[in-house]
């Protein structure tokens, strides 16, 4: 454990994992989501574990952002036609 | 120094647990429990590590030549990361149903529906 | 520890660790910059660890970022069109400095492989990289016209 | 319960929890540590089956039983998804006007796509070599595909991308990985079991059925993300509240 390169990647998931939960936004927590799975990614890497990074690269850095950031416009849009009749 | 990887998967855990009961927001909430999910995946990483080894894929290595981590935690956390996006997904589309049967991803304002 | 590692520790604590700082505070326009440069940073990271653990193989994680990275900016683009395009971000200066921070890794790594097939493989990674961060960057700022859905 | 007892009774609950999580921790082994006794059997096993990626043999070889039921998750939350939102009577379906894309951007989308999708293959061929698989190639694939939405527009994704084949593709995939398993019951030896010559170490045709469940993993998980993100584009793009206009 006296790798500093696992110490800051740990560091750096503990600090955007929390920065995901605090941002109340969905569309915002989306974008931090985005950055939580490209850390989690280096941290994989520095793990030794490239399988399990590749897996997460390619789901945390586009997929799950769109799935997301879909739902929060269908949710929206409601809204937004009820402010444009007004 | 020996446990600090476990701890930043506990507190990643319960930042998410903290998230998810908080909520004002279920696509929020949704968010959250990604991010619980993703705990999990550090847990088992760091249980399978092994000091100064390398990732068992001899494709570029000499079986032998290095020591290498376990690749049993590995193969776990690698299909549960692209079946927990489909699990979100499914989650995301119940949130869709909730906002289109009561016009609202509170769930305040959906306990207080249901009366 | 190595040269390499080291460069790619400092690489995560000081560019990756500001980005995600700069995602999760101040205005959207500032978020959608540091989310696009997070992975711009994160990218020649990999290939830099990746050179220090002296596993050629490693080079696919960074190949798939710079694939996949702008793909996630674009989605936000796309998706945020709008809000965007009221208050829309103005970071030139810090895109182009992080896209030749990224050439300079690319050619280190480059010069460390050699000729060879690995080389083809790493200068495609950098072609995508700075191509990527780059239209990712024009996407942000008005890549978009912002028609109502579509 | 009012949210402010629901939010007593949570921190009560998450206190107990994080005790007990920390006094795991120091129960676990030591990060880092040596002992790892699956692990080195894992390897081993994985050595003598002749398949590079130690990995791929896990889950494709030696546990592949599991990625069975992995792949069933995969396949119930992909039908969940797709009977939650379908069309309802009360909504009609609005054809969305197309977006304006810059031209560098529609150019750098048209140019990676099928960069992107051979890229995606290439890290489903080479699973059982270096890192990926069937798993993280069929997202890359799938989300290649819709760069046609993100840098053109959601017509120029429709016209390549008929959802119906790709449901019948999902089935047919998740088939093969049966089937593949029915098939080591015929060649006499268990279900899932791998029948086939080894062949060469560290070759494209190395692993005997690894490369073949791998591609089936592939295309069903390819199939399920185009099917779910169809799912999800639709409504989010063109189905409207409101009776049929």
């Amino acid at each position: 454990m006296d790798d500093p390169l696992i110490v800051v990647a740990l560091l750096l998931v503990a600090a955007s994992a929390t920065a995901a939960v605090a941002v109340r936004d969905p569309a915002r927590q989306a974008l931090v989501l985005a950055v939580l799975g490209t850390v989690l990614a280096v941290l994989f890497t520095v793990l030794q574990a490239p399988d399990v990074a590749l897996s997460q690269l390619a789901v945390g850095s586009a997929l799950t952002p769109l799935l997301i950031m879909l739902s929060v416009r269908k949710v929206r849009r409601p809204q937004r036609k009820k402010e444009a009749e007004r | 120094m020996s446990v600090f990887p476990y701890l930043v998967a506990a507190w990643v855990f319960l930042v998410g647990c903290y998230g998810l009961v908080t909520s004002r927001n279920l696509i929020h909430a949704v968010g959250c429990l990604a991010v619980c999910q993703s705990s999990t995946y550090v847990l088992l990483l760091a249980v399978g590590y092994r000091d100064g080894a390398t990732a068992p894929v001899f494709s570029d290595l000499k079986p032998g030549s290095r020591p290498v981590v376990d690749p049993v935690v590995q193969a776990l956390a690698l299909t549960d990361v692209v079946v927990g996006a489909t699990v979100t997904a499914v989650l995301l589309a119940l949130v869709l149903q909730i906002s289109k049967l009561h016009g609202t991803v509170d769930p305040d304002e959906l306990s207080e529906l249901r009366g | 520890m190595n040269g390499w590692t080291v460069a790619a520790t400092a690489t995560l604590a000081a560019g990756v660790g500001t980005a995600a700082w700069g995602v999760a505070t101040g205005p959207l326009r500032r978020r959608v910059v540091a989310q696009n440069l997070s992975t711009s940073l994160a990218c020649p990271a990999l290939l830099l660890l990746s050179e220090g653990y002296d596993r050629p193989s490693y080079v696919d994680l960074a190949l798939l970022l710079a694939l996949l990275g702008p793909v996630g900016t674009l989605v936000f683009a796309r998706l945020l069109a709008e809000e965007l395009a009221a208050d829309p971000p103005h970071a030139w200066g810090l895109t182009y400095a992080v896209a030749g921070f990224g050439a300079a890794v690319v050619i280190a790594v480059c010069v460390a492989a050699g000729p060879s097939r690995a080389l083809v493989k790493l200068l495609v990674v950098g072609t995508l990289l700075i191509g990527g961060n780059l239209t990712a960057s024009r996407a942000l700022s008005g890549g978009f016209a912002g028609s109502r859905r579509g | 319960m009012t949210r402010r007892t629901r939010l007593l009774v949570a921190a009560l609950g998450g206190t107990g929890l994080a005790v007990l999580l920390v006094a795991a921790c120091f129960d676990l082994p030591r990060f880092g540590g040596a002992h790892h006794p699956y692990g080195d059997r894992v390897v081993r096993a994985s050595l003598a089956r002749h398949t590079a990626n130690t990995i791929a043999s896990v889950n494709f070889d030696q546990r592949a039983f599991d990625t069975l039921g992995e792949m069933s998750i995969l396949f119930a939350s992909v039908l969940g998804t797709v009977v939650l939102l379908r069309q309802t009577r009360d909504e009609h379906r609005a054809a969305p006007e197309p977006e304006q894309v810059a031209l560098p951007v529609r150019r750098f989308a048209l140019l990676v796509l099928p960069v992107a999708v051979v890229t995606g293959l290439y890290v489903i061929a080479h699973g059982q070599l270096s890192p990926g698989g069937g798993f993280q190639g069929g997202v890359v694939v799938a989300t290649a595909l819709h760069l046609l939405y993100l840098g053109a527009d959601y017509r120029a994704l429709e016209r390549i991308r008929p959802v119906g084949s790709y449901e019948i593709a999902d089935a047919l995939a998740a088939s093969a990985y049966l089937v593949l398993g029915l098939a080591g019951l015929v060649a006499g030896t268990a279900f899932l079991a791998n029948f086939l010559p080894y062949g060469t170490f560290n070759t494209l045709s190395s692993g005997g059925t690894v490369p073949l469940l791998n591609a089936a993993i592939g295309m069903e998980v390819a199939c399920a993300v185009v099917v779910l993100l169809a799912r999800f584009l639709d409504q989010a793009v063109e189905i409207e509240k409101g009776g049929e206009k």
